[in-house]
């Protein structure tokens, strides 16, 4: 083995990785079982296929997958707060109907109250946040478990939003702005144009980094593995949006119907966010030390009850966007908004793609990946035309299909390994 | 020991030792918004006025709490229990254990099949759904569309009623598709009649199938689930969509040419038939209103019953809803539907 | 050496539910000295630095720091005063890796960002100056380490910071030779620059190599506080094993609540 | 101190205990954080209260008491269950609707194939052995994350059921023998017998233990303690049958209505035998063992793979029988039996008594007692004729308080001590 | 003292991922004998029990017992065979009492029913015999133990059993005076009952106090196997800390994929 031996500053030998040892060394972490979303991924291509084979003309059109964005919003929202939550062992049930409340107050405000998008949508952020702080304090400060805490608050919301909506009434709302969050589309130009941002974004950063970690001597990345990433990214944004700002209408003489659902880039913008946040802040590594061992977290100074606070602070207010793009879906708010299995496929979504309900282990990327899973089977299924009762039993077996390549991909990576 | 006295802090202080107290149990809030907002309040109002107590509670979709709320009432000493029956199972096990305490029952809405309630009120959910099926095809008739595919947005497939309806506008349509003269096209339940859902499951039903013409959506709200993704590709108005209820979001959606039609249930008709019957027999009456009788399919026996006709609404007779009280100008005629509403004459 | 202790404990009682674990108990800490607390297994050293770093709250008695009494509530007070300490049963996150644990509650940032090559940079120079050798990356979890490597990490994240105070319970019990000599050194090193040092050992022959003062504890009570220099090696063990060692240590009854073992109520 | 020391067969010294010395211990652990179930009895008493002030001529009467039981009968019966799996630190989402798949197998059998009860019960049960068979060997066996099994076969289950009822339809049954199960009450005669012999056997229990131990010189509870609680249990047991034996029809007349209910002993047999394998065998240590530290109990010996799996096994087991009750109590089965708040509710009765989440701490009995919890709060409710809404929202207030007492208990008990 | 080993393992290879910690180690233990293993932190000692005890599966190399050739997929398989081990990372059941932890795996019952009483007997005397002195009761969970008492609860779990080899990771790391030289009294009884015994320590006077071989690992490679009679202190410290000692020991070159410290990429 030939390897470049560089002294750092710290004056420490190092190996200076080329491509070769960076994917031998990337093969070897698969092998011994650190797999990160790959399983993921993989099972999402596998139902992709499955789909596609079964329902090729339509699972595969461009109409399809501008709905599987839509489609998947509030449950990807949902899942990215409880990735907080459950990085700290913690759970929250309530995130469903606190989607659902908060997608009141804003419709509320809109058609009763006759107020502004840019009144009624940072209310209803506020009342995720109020919420949020409500159910912190009572799991940190009283030290009730989460689980009964959050259980409580899914009852008393399922009773706030029927009171809300005096007893049983659908509210409608009419506001262009809100009803194009998760209905509208980019214009083709402000399609491509984010797209490339994205792209030189994500390469400026990369590139930078590489530069100033060289520039310390500290080990960087063999800078063809970082062209190639950078590469990847771009391929796969710029196939997506072409495959986007295609014509998709049903009926484009009569409406044309192309572009970048403009949840798309809410998504993203949300994921950048907060991956930022878990990975690059104190404060993100707070709550992963928090979540992995909660004595040595308080040993170590961390005020871990106000982490504690803050990741049910940031769920629900994660559940209100998701309320939010919920009700813009569906232009109206009803006593069943977050309700039904909203909770369980957003849990299921995180766990899916790798989140741990022990704490400690998670990442915001895998609840949209996991997110993306769950709403590739809803979808799927719908266009498969079972009856009910097949469906529910479809369902569950795709998700567990989907959960055992997960499973066995790690399982035959630690039998050669770990 | 227990039982025997019954409960005196109602706000009616005219209970004499005669006078007994009702019932009520109501079956959920999701299947329709009328439970919460419509039934409770008539009854309420009714049996305040005749100087009755009443205890009307909802199941809230849990038939394990249906009969908890019945076992409660039972044993608080109701003289007459009026229940909406989540299914006909449990239905019955409340009404045995009633008819053993002595105590007066009737069937609000639903049969309870095999459960020999001593009154039946209701409409008829077959009704409904034949209401609906003719709309459908009135409006597509209205529309000269030919040989249309019709997609069903049927209700949630645990609900009783959602069978009734479809049945109701299966009759109607079936003949339609047999003779080729109608497509059928995608056929989906929507569990827990959930909105949201309904919207995916439709969304996906015209992915699959572009052509769809018509859709025969349940209630008001799977109709409006169904409008927002036509809305999306803009074949609002062009795809005739059905609902029921009469809600103000239905009838805004009726009003605008979204929506087809929905069906108008007076329901306080129909609290004021039972609360009829329910406040003469706590007075220890004999009721005199149940005039028509409906035999139980099951048991073979006739139950004395009230009988109403539901009504189907297009833009022609939104007004109807209004004159009746059931929805305020108010609340109908916001500013994105004050023309609407001109034009279909409520002022 | 000063004359004014820079942490003194007077009185400390504590209690677990039905079981008191520390009686009366009070230590003097002197800055520039290493005062070696020595006693036997269960005898409460590990509960005592617990009760001054404010992991668990005392029942009764006075923490004097610098003259000034203090209440420490959580281990956050304890550091802000300046005390470090590194725990016998280590408490590291299991989920992060060397570098995040070493920093974990001082983290260094640029802006809002984690400052991640500055700490790489430090966290490998303390290492280095431990004797850290078999350690693969410093990027490794550290729930992958052996016994010793997660020690290492854990006195290394203690000796990081400015303190005035350090106290390692029983630092050297997973290292190997070269290992427990570097960090014996560093102790010296500590109090020479003028730090107070609290060392938890079993181990008589380190004790006696750098501490100067030494305290022993004897089932929950403080048996002794000596000079090193006028005590052998032997006393030391007679006030670890018995309470007691010819005029040095407790009364001599022995205390009536404790019993050699106790069998409980079985379920 | 006067303490008698006496010399047991290991040659150790030891503390003969006294009724003052073990008061003074019991207070000393309480004063520790030790509460045991204390804090969800005081809950349960606190409850018990607020709705016997408010609803006093019918919370507090007979009826409503006999009510409670055959109202708590499926929730108390998952949660036992539960308190298996999650003792090992996993969950079973599908617990509910299990019991509503074995509740459709006997409904299926008696009504549709004309069988007879000792057929279609022992197949429900059967059914539920197998699904927890399928479950377990899932999770243990692929290493899937439980939660995503069990959110599979929460949905897969729902299917099931609408298959196995056509599509939504309910089918009645008229076994009497099954609807007495959770409708009928026993005789006077053997409610007292059974009363009796449930103090009998408790006494006969508890001073053999003594005598056992003080035959070998090891420490025993002081006889007064042990004949204090002797005559606790008799004294609670026999006044709630002397409440549940007087006649409690609403119309004596129509209808005589009298007796322990009998799922009162199903229940209490259940708990029993449960609470003895997990306190009293070896097969319950280790599953206290594997949810404590699943590596050491693995470095134990102990087969960890099969313990996770019979943990299923009891837990969809116990699902069964809670099914086959709720069938009974409604005399009929439909596509919703199990489903709706069940599954949260009987979690919430297991983490209400006391069970952890994380695995390792847990009885049976905080399962009963949760659930009577819950119980008495869905009751409770019931007569408070509050508007669906408001119920909700009380609902969930209730809960939370009830949580609260246990919290605030455990949080004064250990700022005094640990 | 025997010809044919015990227990003999023969090019064992271990990697976990792509760090390769195990390399060709082969290592004989002779019945009545204690054979000491020493190396510096992050040698691979661990690792190499928890291969012997089937924890980790073993990449390559066979393990002989009593001289036929078995497969140990699992702790089970281990003490099927006789081996019982005490783990440097205790691994008691905190949420268990002690007693429950000492007889895990191993309950007494009477017909279906754990006989509690006799277990609570057994315990005390072993606790008794390893010089424990201050638990309060038998029935205290191990989660409020101390350190040198949770140890000792491992050692006593180890024993209770009729063993044919015992392998023990540190066990004295964390006792006081009095206990250790217990343990070490214990480890020298067990060999002159015949049994195998392998004691890991990095305390040079202990390992010389018992052990009748000592073999020293470095950096993952086996340096040399020998008797305790025939080395001094200092050459097994050279061989402990660089791989060799004069004829003793690894070849001259260093292993190259070896590297002090690798700072990985961040992140
Ligand atoms: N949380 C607790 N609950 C009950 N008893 C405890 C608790 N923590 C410690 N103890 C008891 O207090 C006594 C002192 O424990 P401590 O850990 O302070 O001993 P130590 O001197 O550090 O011993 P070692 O040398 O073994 O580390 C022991 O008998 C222990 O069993
Ligand atoms: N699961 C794992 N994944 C990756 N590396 C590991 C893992 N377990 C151990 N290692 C590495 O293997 C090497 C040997 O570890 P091991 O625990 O065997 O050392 P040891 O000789 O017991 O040291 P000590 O004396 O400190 O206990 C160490 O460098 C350690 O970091
Ligand atoms: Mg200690
Ligand atoms: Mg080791």
């Amino acid at each position: 083995m030939t390897t470049t031996t560089t002294t750092t500053a710290g004056g420490i030998q190092a190996v200076k990785p080329t491509v070769a040892s960076h994917i031998r060394d990337y093969w070897g972490r698969v092998r011994g079982g650190d797999l990160g979303s790959l399983p993921a991924v993989l099972g999402l291509l596998v139902l992709a296929l499955i789909f596609g084979v079964a329902r090729s003309d339509t699972f595969l059109s461009a109409l399809n997958f501008a709905n599987l964005f839509t489609q998947s919003a509030q449950v990807v929202f949902i899942a990215m707060g409880l990735v907080f939550v459950l990085l700290l062992g913690e759970i929250d049930l309530s995130a469903g109907f606190a989607s659902g409340v908060c997608g009141a107050v804003m419709a509320i405000l809109l058609t009763n109250h006759g107020l502004p998008w840019y009144v009624a949508i940072p209310a209803a952020m506020l009342a995720g946040i109020v919420i949020g702080l409500m159910l912190g304090v009572l799991v940190a400060k009283l030290g009730i478990p989460s689980f009964v805490v959050t259980l409580a608050a899914f009852l008393g919301f399922q009773g706030v939003l029927l009171t809300m909506l005096k007893g049983g009434q659908n509210i409608s709302i009419t506001d262009e702005f809100v009803k194009s969050l998760n209905n509208g589309n980019l214009s083709t130009a402000w399609s491509w144009g984010l797209a490339i941002l994205a792209v030189v974004g994500y390469a400026g950063i990369q590139l930078n980094r590489v530069r100033s970690r060289a520039a310390r001597n500290l080990i960087t990345d063999p800078i063809g593995i970082v062209l190639f990433r950078i590469g990847g990214l771009a391929v796969l944004l710029f196939a997506a949006t072409a495959v986007l700002t295609q014509e998709r209408a049903i009926n484009p003489a009569i409406n044309s119907l192309k572009g970048v659902p403009i949840v798309v880039p809410i998504i993203a913008i949300a994921m950048i966010i907060w991956s930022f946040v878990l990975g690059r802040t104190t404060y993100g590594r707070h709550v992963y030390a928090v979540g992995g061992n909660t004595e040595a977290a308080r040993r170590a100074g961390i005020p871990v009850d106000r982490i504690r606070i803050s990741v049910f602070v940031i769920c629900s207010f994660m559940a209100s966007i998701g309320g939010i793009l919920v009700v813009s879906r569906a232009s109206s708010v009803d006593p069943n908004t977050g309700g039904s299995n909203i909770l369980l496929y957003s849990v299921g979504a995180a766990v899916i793609g790798g989140t741990s309900l022990f704490g400690g282990k998670g990442k915001v990327i895998n609840a949209v990946i996991g997110g993306a899973v769950i709403a590739v089977i809803d979808n799927g299924m719908g266009l498969m035309g079972f009856s009910s009762g097949q469906k529910y039993i479809f369902t569950g077996l795709v998700l567990l299909a989907a959960a055992s390549v997960d499973a066995l991909a790690r399982r035959r990576a630690s039998a050669t390994g770990s | 020991a227990c039982g025997s006295e019954s409960g005196s802090d109602g706000d009616s202080g005219s209970s004499g030792s005669s006078v007994g107290k009702v019932g009520v149990i109501l079956p959920d809030t999701k299947s329709s918004a009328r439970w919460a907002t419509a039934d409770l309040k008539y009854l309420t109002d009714a049996f305040k006025a005749a100087g009755v107590e009443a205890d009307i509670q909802n199941a809230q979709g849990d038939k394990t709490q249906f009969q908890t709320i019945a076992d409660g009432m039972i044993s608080s000493g109701v003289k007459v229990l009026v229940i909406v029956n989540l299914d006909s199972g449990t239905g019955k096990a409340v009404l045995d254990k009633a008819k053993a305490a002595g105590i007066a029952t009737i069937d609000y809405d639903r049969l309870t099949l095999n459960g020999g309630a001593d009154y039946y009120v209701s409409f008829d959910n077959v009704e409904v759904g034949k209401l609906q099926g003719q709309g459908l095809i009135d409006c597509l008739t209205e529309k000269k569309v030919t040989k249309p595919v019709v997609a069903y947005l049927n209700g949630s497939p645990t609900d009783n009623n959602a069978t009734l309806f479809k049945e109701g506008y299966d009759s109607i349509l079936k003949p339609k598709f047999d003779s080729g003269e109608y497509t059928k096209g995608p056929d989906q339940d929507v569990p827990d009649w959930d909105n949201v859902q309904g919207g995916t499951l439709f969304e996906q039903m015209l992915t699959t199938n572009k052509d769809i013409k018509g859709v025969l959506a349940a209630n008001d709200g799977l109709g409006n689930a169904a409008i927002q993704v036509l809305k999306k590709n803009k074949l609002n108005g062009q795809v005739p969509v059905t609902g029921q209820d009469a809600t103000v979001q239905g009838l805004q959606n009726v009003l605008v040419g979204d929506q087809c039609m929905t069906v108008y249930k007076a329901i306080k008709q129909e609290a004021d038939a039972a609360s009829e019957l329910a406040i003469a027999l706590a007075k220890g009456q004999a009721p005199t209103s149940a005039t028509g009788s409906i035999t139980d399919p099951e048991s073979k026996k006739d139950v004395k019953s009230v009988l109403l006709k539901p009504q189907s609404i297009t833009k022609a007779n939104v007004k109807d809803v209004v004159t009746d009280g059931f929805v305020t100008k108010e609340e109908l005629c916001t500013a994105d539907f004050a023309k609407a509403c001109t034009d279909a004459g409520i002022s | 050496m000063a004359a004014t202790p820079l942490l003194e404990l007077r009185g400390i009682d504590k209690s677990f539910g039905p079981v008191q674990v520390l009686h009366d108990v009070g230590l003097s800490v002197y800055p520039g000295e290493v005062t070696a607390l020595v006693g036997d297994n269960g005898a409460g050293k590990s509960t005592l630095v617990k009760c001054i770093s404010g992991i668990y709250p005392i029942d009764g008695g006075t923490v004097t720091f610098e003259g000034n009494e203090v209440a420490i509530h959580s281990p956050r007070d304890a550091s802000a005063l300046g005390i470090e300490v590194v725990y016998q049963d280590l408490a590291l996150c299991d989920n992060l890796d060397i570098v995040q644990n070493m920093f974990l509650g001082r983290e260094k940032t640029s802006g809002i960002v984690l400052d991640e090559a500055t700490m790489e940079e430090m966290a490998g120079e303390t290492l280095r100056s431990l004797s850290v050798r078999t350690v693969k990356s410093l990027r490794q979890l550290v729930a992958s380490l052996s016994g010793g490597q997660r020690q290492t990490v854990a006195i290394a994240k203690a000796v990081l910071w400015n303190s005035r105070v350090v106290i390692l319970d029983e630092p050297t019990a997973a290292l190997g030779v070269a290992q427990t000599a570097q960090v014996l050194e560093l102790v010296r090193r500590l109090a020479d620059n003028g730090l107070g040092v609290v060392l938890i050992s079993h181990n008589m022959n380190d004790v006696f190599a750098v501490s100067d003062r030494i305290a022993a504890l004897y089932l929950g009570r403080m048996a002794a506080q000596v000079k090193a220099s006028d005590v052998t090696h032997s006393q030391i063990v007679e006030l670890i094993t018995g309470g007691r060692s010819g005029n040095l240590g407790l009364p001599a009854e022995k205390p009536s609540e404790f019993i050699d073992i106790t069998p409980g109520e079985a379920q």
